[in-house]
């Protein structure tokens, strides 16, 4: 190993250490974009998180990546000994569950889509409670008449449940085999997958004003889980 | 080592027996899921049910339901009405010019939203059974936030530094100013004292003789004429006093307005 | 190496594993006493605990022990990471502004001249700011009983206002002409010439404790624009 070589790994362990630190002080997932600031310019942040990756392993606590994110997390084969008694502040009603997960298995989806699945008609407070849980998003609106608000699963969503990304989805292999992704009867060959990347091609980006929490003026529905 | 499994859905196993089609309705959540719970009640995988007899069982529980005179929802009613179309679609055989979809094809397509619905109760319960965030997996208990420190900038201008300084140096100029407490004549004083004064006279006298008693001090001068010059003005208006400058500068001479009775 | 000693290791490893959850997960440090439920009955905490304090000591982050308890804490020489400057551009007050001039023309002047051409009292906030803007500097003590602190600008204030001196700042007739002062003034109004020598010979140097921000200690004035 020469001089060079040295410096080098040094150079390394102390970008490793910065992450380390960075990682550890924040209690929601990091975009490695964040670290730039603290790592020389040429620092390869991919190659450093998931060297710091394989280094935590094995260790009680593990980082982990959710969606374009990274943060530590205590390692989920503890998760029996670490569970805590804590009751959860607002347990999911049935609806609210189903929606999550029809949400998250069929994003982007419409209510009308979520809707159909259910087949009965989503309260607004449904969403709503997702979406202030943080797990649920507005992406956009759909190219269709009525233009819809379109609805996807957020990054802590992913963190809540422990998920690298959406083709992490437990049974997603199963459901994408049986055809249960699609929308409609006949499947077609083409079998959607859960897309949460930037909006797709009939998709509109949502209006300006659609933050002001009127996404539901599309739709008037009776609230069946209050 | 296995962790509990919790059934987030929590459906408990239906009754063999029929009570099950009395039970509150508001218990499902829907056609569907009332359809689903009925085919399950069929204790065979969702893809081998019979729909017709879920179909009539579905009728049957909505005709239970309504001898009870419990109120359906819509929904129910308009499922029921679906499923009475795919039950008579379903039993009589399809004439080859029919446009409409087969009964089989409907079927089938009951069949593939009770196996979504189902699909996504499944995994919603599982995804619920994963290490949660908070509840078996934890984020660092003690984060250190990031402090940032906030520098101002300040921004001024030399203008602007200028005017706070010359307005405040002429500010304490006027605060330094006290001013004099004069007598001042009001119009009203004048008015009166000028109709006391001039009296009952016709004659014309220099307006300044009738004050002179008035004219005590010579700061008062000038507020005793002022007020006297603008009260005999309005009295002339009113036609009360008559008033004669001989000249400019010339001194200003009153009397009493000759109509005006005394 | 017996498959005896094999195990103990490997238990160790679990053990440590355990304590990094839970120090990890910890809203406040841990007492070694309450890691006991979570290990074996014959776990040695203290020697665990020290184990995991060396392998994390050239890390990013630190076990560290704050009295008889735990925690894992940053590193102490990336404690900068977690310190972010922001800069922001805000328009001095106008008592800022207004004690600033005084201070410019009349320098060097005490508090108590100050307020008296500013006819209020000056809040110690004022004059914080203007030093913490770095325009204003503690120039030395009046020689007048109390001794009072004496003000003057700086250089970074010549450099703002793009004055090469302050004999650059406009005098009586040029602030006339310009229109700032009105021409109904006595003749008494004079403009003074700043100073910005050295001491002037009724000024002491500052006392060496001065600069511990206690240059207020001579009044307590109320604060008029916080």
């Amino acid at each position: 190993m020469n001089p060079g070589d040295g410096d080098h790994q040094e150079i390394g362990e102390r970008h490793l250490r910065v992450l380390e630190a960075l990682l550890f002080a924040a209690s929601e997932p990091l975009d490695p974009v964040s670290f730039k600031p603290y790592l020389g310019a040429g620092a390869d942040v991919q190659a450093l998180l998931l060297t710091l990756q394989t280094r935590y392993a094995d260790r009680g606590i593990n980082l982990v990546r959710r969606g374009d994110k990274w943060a530590f997390r205590t390692a989920q084969d503890l998760g029996f000994l670490l569970r805590r008694e804590e009751q959860e502040t607002r347990p999911l009603s049935r609806p609210a569950l189903e929606t999550l997960a029809i949400i998250a298995y069929h994003q982007p989806s419409t209510r009308a889509e979520i809707e159909e699945v259910r087949g009965v008609a989503t309260g607004k407070g449904t969403l709503d409670l997702l979406m202030e849980a943080g797990w649920v998003r507005m992406r956009g609106r759909r190219r269709t008449p009525g233009r819809p608000v379109t609805y996807g699963t957020t990054d802590a969503f992913l963190d809540h449940f422990g998920l690298e990304s959406l083709s992490d989805l437990p049974g997603l292999e199963e459901l994408k085999g049986s055809g249960l992704l699609s929308g409609r009867l006949p499947p077609s060959l083409q079998i959607p997958l859960p897309f949460d990347g930037a909006l797709r091609e009939d998709e509109d980006p949502l209006d300006p004003d659609d933050h002001d929490h009127d996404h539901d003026r599309d739709h008037d529905g009776e609230d069946d889980d209050a | 080592m296995t962790t509990a499994q919790t059934d987030w859905f929590d459906t408990p196993l239906p009754p063999d027996d029929d009570d099950i089609l009395y039970v509150d309705v508001a218990g499902y959540e829907g056609p569907l899921d009332l359809l689903l719970d009925l085919a399950r009640r069929q204790k065979v995988d969702l893809a081998s049910i019979s729909v017709l007899a879920l179909a009539e069982q579905y009728l049957h529980f909505v005709e239970k339901v309504r001898e009870k005179r419990i109120e359906l929802a819509a929904d129910y009613l308009v499922m029921a009405a679906w499923l009475a179309y795919l039950k008579s679609r379903l039993m009589v055989p399809q004439a080859p010019s029919d446009d409409e979809p087969s009964g089989e094809m409907l079927a089938a397509m009951l069949q593939f939203r009770l196996k979504r619905l189902e699909a996504m109760r499944r995994v919603a319960s599982q995804l619920m059974n994963r290490p949660r965030l908070g509840f078996q997996v934890h984020a660092r208990g003690m984060p250190e936030p990031i402090e940032i420190a906030r520098t101002s900038l300040w921004e001024a201008s030399l203008y602007d530094l200028l005017k706070a300084y010359a307005s405040q140096r002429e500010r304490g100029i006027s605060a330094e100013y006290t001013p004099l407490q004069r007598t001042v004549w009001s119009l009203q004083d004048a008015r009166d004292i000028l109709q006391r004064l001039i009296g009952d006279s016709f004659e014309w006298v220099p307006m300044d003789s009738y004050l002179v008693h008035y004219l005590a001090t010579p700061g008062e001068r000038a507020t005793v004429r002022a007020s006297t010059f603008a009260s005999s003005l309005e009295l002339v208006r009113l036609g009360k006093i008559d008033l004669r400058q001989a000249e400019t500068f010339g001194p200003l001479f009153v009397r009493r307005h000759k109509d005006e009775a005394p």
